[in-house]
């Protein structure tokens, strides 16, 4: 694994500090009800995002889940735009109609944002058959938790891409849950690389928590599909930090599972490999949070002042404006 | 929830249902309950909390996101002798289900000439009004009543919460009970014994002479409000609850038009080619030439559900609209 | 199939929506054909036969047994920039992939605050009438209608099947083109040039003063004849061809009716809570006032179609019960 | 692999003749207009129903396809009910509303007869399920088409079924086509048992042209998964010597390749050995068809002459007559 050199790295940790931070202050804002609906938090799982997005172009595209606000911070909505969205406001990056789940962005190529588990990667297939028949060198990058692999629309998909040869990265969030079942409730074969390679594609699983790691794996993958070489999964194997949604009791699972697994916390793991390496201060840390809080407390004043859509336009954009291309 | 012999008990929707499903566990051996999350987890919506440990993981079963196959599994268990509670979670996500709800579930016992049948209940939540935006808030409860071969309830009271389950799982054929979301947190008096009403029976919630309000579901509630805020303007409106979609208790529908002469169907699914539309077209053929005013229909926007709240808000058919739809068709 | 510049020739539905193809593939390189043995086989009723070698297994694309994933990637791919036409070889297997028609197709436009549009088309064969019996048969074309965010057409005519697929094509938004099976082989007469008909305005395909035929499709045809068979009892029935199902066109239907002052809607899907229910309530809405007698209805049985034909025959709806119906109406 | 004893040998034979000539009948008298609708012949891929169908308990359970008839008449359903079915007249075994692909019979616990590609698959999990939840030692053999495998119902339903260790029996009949669809242009992966064996269940391929290879893995399948052994997947290769359905003019194989797997027949196969094994003479085909053709001519007077249901009952059945059970 080559390792980063010192800039990268700090790229990679202020990335997921911000989206960690990005989503605490959500959590309050929920609290307060600022923020209403779903609310799903990536908390723990950011190495995954920051690690795989960082080798997109901004001509490649991205499709989420419905926990998709690091995904779409990082595939370049703005953080005005995203907390704007929360709070169901015009100046959202889907004008206020999606919510949480539903971000989207046309301008950065980020398709959301889907609430139907499995409902995305259809999309992602079809996203890159566009581009292969277009002769474009452009990837598509599909996140998905591995909850979405006993759906049958995952498995459609896997066959359809591995059968066209389609430029797509299939992102297995494994956090090891769907809600409140555990994998091997969901899985009768909880190896889920060796499952995906049974489609005939490359597939290997990686330590989600490392950045590093994610962000080498998602190298070669993405070289790989940009050249012609078919799809690729991976299996970032990662943790939950927090509960599936605001609604969740977490019966499902212990507290000494969790807290083990936040001995794995993907910004200590990077903090710490760096300090060690020498590459930064021991108390940087807070520097950088109070850095990205100023810039989050502005996309929560943006969202604050932004307007609600008057419910006379409530009908618009149901089908296009005008007819015909 | 106090408890008592005689006298009716207060619960919420969701104490409804899952005192329901306990009994009908405890009461036959053939019932179980499968989904996602429904063990574990509690149930997406704590309808099931508790049944895991009452019932252990076989009768209270824990799937994985299938639903095409977990539905599917429901109706050959039907078929293999087993009395299964489907449970999906949300009315949003039996879209994926549908293949088997329709083309295997409906048709069975038809097309083996009278051979088979499957007595499977199907539970889903439905309805919107929780900012859950547009894949999250499908009303299709009417919807689904168009497919012969099923059965469709949606209990539009805590009493029908506790209630409606023993017949549906009684009956021969597939049955689907859509709960609305907004139910499961509301509290309602629930008689303590069953009190045997059928299946497919609607019932007059709120009698009146000038007109009928007809409904079911999360917004019996809505319209139980607006005939009061008519009866204000001195406006009597009748309430019937359909509660059941298919098939449609005609009489007990045509009977309240033929006395009030005026009727506004109240629908939180979408207008067009919907329940709306039949309960109006039956008023006209079963009723015409009773009628003072064309049938009214109130119904959710036909637009995905917003996540913005006062989207969402004008979107569903509300008191307001409700008292206004009433008003236009008294002059 | 004989070709003129001036006047009409005469050709097959089947040869009509080839003809339909070809020329928009040629037309414009974003648009292909994807769908199961659309390519080798040459379409499963031979609607695509010879595309494959015309435009090569890219463009006239052979899909796996993955209803859900090829529509899905249908819709990614018209979001990637492409025009595609999938094919479902017929509606019954439409219902595996009713979650990314429902929840993606017709969502993603409002819900993404009209950043993304879905121009994208889709064929599917509806329609019984050829003893497949119960899962082979369904006529959902009016029961698609209920969602919004979707376009649906269903062309009765061989001139719309030739025609239809261009402004469907031009069309920024999902269409569903339901074809029914029964036309496939039937010939007709089809204008050498684009008549540039609107997707969503309906047609008058005979008129007639005593009461208005509302119909579409497949039950077309079935309604002329009819008409034939009540003018020679001395009813002259107009006949309203829909071909847009979603929208509907009020405009003509109402028209008619406040012309005719009866209307009988005849519909090959099942009656409850479909089509035939929606436009009887408008037009008891928008016309209550004209009306002489309620709206009658002719549907298919509500039972899943049997394989019998005699069954099946008396299932579906046909000139006797159309003119039972439509003197019915008179009276 | 055990070879069978002739008395064994004989009795298979006669099964596929039987099947063989039944539905050569059934192809005539779709010519004759006797049969309408979809008819989907199994020629060449005797083999399998009846090397399978000759291990299973009457109390077993059989899920079929639209291509079934073989299926059904080996799992006790009497050529009469058959043939009177496919004339849809009472008297078939599904009263005469199902037809072609969709036979039906209780008694036998022949569960159809399902004519959505994959549909059938979720059914025998449940029924499977039912009796693993009774504590019923029965198994459930689910047939279905090498393209099924392509479809959501059969990953969700594998997953389902190695997840809960259930009883059913999955019996792959990979004919290479999927219609017109050659198995390498449906399928990423074209090993199946390979594919089937990343669900965790035991899976291997077998020549479906020869019965006792088929009789010899279907018997080793059952006693496991009767013994409690979860599910196993068995892929018979095979190949359907006719059309897809009467209207296929069959332009995706070419006739070299039909001729070649003719040499294959599994009837003839059987025959030669049993002939070289000095088991039977080397003109006794001939009795044996005149034998089972007086049977089937049997069936079609049968058919003939049973009624047609009269249109007022038609509405019958679509539910219980009388509800509470
Ligand atoms: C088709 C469908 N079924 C069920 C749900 C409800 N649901 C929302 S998230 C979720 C769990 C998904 O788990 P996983 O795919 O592992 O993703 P994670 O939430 O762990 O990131 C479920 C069951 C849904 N949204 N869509
Ligand atoms: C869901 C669905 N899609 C498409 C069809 C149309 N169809 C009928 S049979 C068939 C081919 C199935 O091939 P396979 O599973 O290999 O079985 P085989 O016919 O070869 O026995 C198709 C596409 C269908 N009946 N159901
Ligand atoms: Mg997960
Ligand atoms: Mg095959």
């Amino acid at each position: 694994m080559i390792s980063l050199d010192a800039e990268t790295r700090r790229g990679l940790l202020r990335d997921m500090v911000f989206v960690r931070r990005f989503e605490e202050r959500c959590a309050q804002l929920y609290q307060q009800t600022k923020i209403r609906g779903f609310l799903h938090l990536y908390v723990g799982e950011e190495a995954i995002a920051v690690g795989v997005s960082r080798l997109l172009r901004p001509d490649d595209a991205a499709v989420g889940t419905y926990r998709e606000h690091g995904h779409a911070l990082l595939k370049g909505v703005s953080a005005e735009a995203v907390m704007a969205e929360m709070f169901g406001r015009v100046d959202g990056c889907s004008g206020g109609r999606g919510g949480s789940m539903h971000l989207f962005d046309a301008e950065h190529r980020f398709y959301g944002g889907n609430a139907i588990v499995g409902g995305g990667i259809p999309l992602a297939i079809g996203l890159a058959l566009a581009d292969q028949l277009a002769g474009r060198d452009r990837v598509t990058a599909c996140f998905f938790g591995e909850g979405a692999m006993a759906e049958g629309e995952f498995h459609e998909s896997m066959n359809l891409a591995a059968l066209w040869d389609l430029p797509v990265l299939f992102c297995c969030e494994n956090n090891r849950y769907a809600m409140g079942t555990a994998l091997e409730r969901s899985e009768a074969e909880t190896d889920l690389a060796l499952r995906a390679s049974a489609y005939g594609m490359p597939a290997w699983p990686v330590d989600g928590m490392d950045v590093e790691a994610v962000s080498d794996t998602a190298a070669r993958a993405i070289a790989s599909i940009r050249a012609g070489g078919g799809p690729v999964f991976v299996e970032f194997r990662t943790y939950r930090f927090r509960a599936h949604s605001m609604y969740d009791p977490e019966l499902y699972r212990d507290k000494a599972e969790v807290a083990e697994w936040k001995e794995h916390d993907p910004i200590l793991t990077l903090f710490d490999r760096m300090v060690a390496d020498g590459e930064i201060e021991s108390d940087a840390l807070t520097a950088i949070e109070e850095e990205v809080d100023t810039e989050i407390e502005r996309a929560v004043a943006f969202a604050d002042a932004s307007a609600e859509e008057g419910v006379e336009t409530m009908l618009r954009h149901l089908y296009a404006e005008e007819v015909g291309s | 929830m106090r408890k008592s012999a005689a006298e009716p008990v207060t619960m919420t929707g969701r104490e409804a249902m899952r005192a329901a499903m306990t009994e009908a566990m405890h009461a036959d051996d053939r019932v179980f309950l499968m989904g996602e999350d429904v063990g574990r987890y509690g149930g997406c919506f704590a309808v099931s909390m508790g049944m895991l440990e009452e019932f252990g993981p076989e009768r209270v079963r824990d799937t994985p996101l299938s639903e095409s196959a977990f539905v599917g599994a429901g109706i050959g268990a039907a078929l293999g002798g087993m009395r299964p509670i489907v449970e999906i979670m949300t009315v949003n996500f039996s879209l994926l289900a549908l293949d088997q709800i329709m083309n295997t579930a409906a048709t069975l016992r038809h097309m083996s000439g009278g051979q088979f049948g499957v007595p499977l209940v199907i539970r889903m939540t439905t309805g919107g009004g929780r900012q859950l935006a547009a894949q999250h808030s499908h009303s299709l409860d009417g919807w689904y009543a168009h497919i012969p071969g099923l059965k469709i309830v949606a209990p539009g009271t805590i009493d029908d919460f506790r209630w409606m389950l023993t017949p549906a799982l009684a009956d021969p054929d597939p049955v689907i009970i859509f709960e609305n979301g907004g139910l499961y947190g509301a509290s309602g008096e629930v008689s303590p014994t069953d009190p045997g009403l059928p299946l497919d029976r609607a019932v007059v919630r709120r009698e009146g002479r000038d007109l009928t309000l007809v409904t079911f579901g999360g917004t019996l509630a809505t319209c139980l409000d607006a005939a009061g805020a008519l009866s204000e303007r001195g406006i009597e409106a009748e309430v019937v609850d359909l509660r059941s979609l298919r098939p449609l208790d005609d009489e007990t529908i045509i009977g309240s038009v033929v006395r009030t002469h005026r009727a506004v169907v109240v629908d939180e699914g979408w207008r067009s080619v919907g329940l709306s539309g039949e309960v109006a077209a039956r008023i006209m053929e079963q009723a015409f030439y009773e009628l003072d005013a064309p049938v009214g229909r109130v119904c959710t926007a036909e637009i995905p559900l917003p996540a913005a709240h006062q989207l969402e808000l004008a979107a569903l058919p509300s008191v307001d609209r409700i008292v206004d739809a009433a008003v236009a068709a008294m002059d």
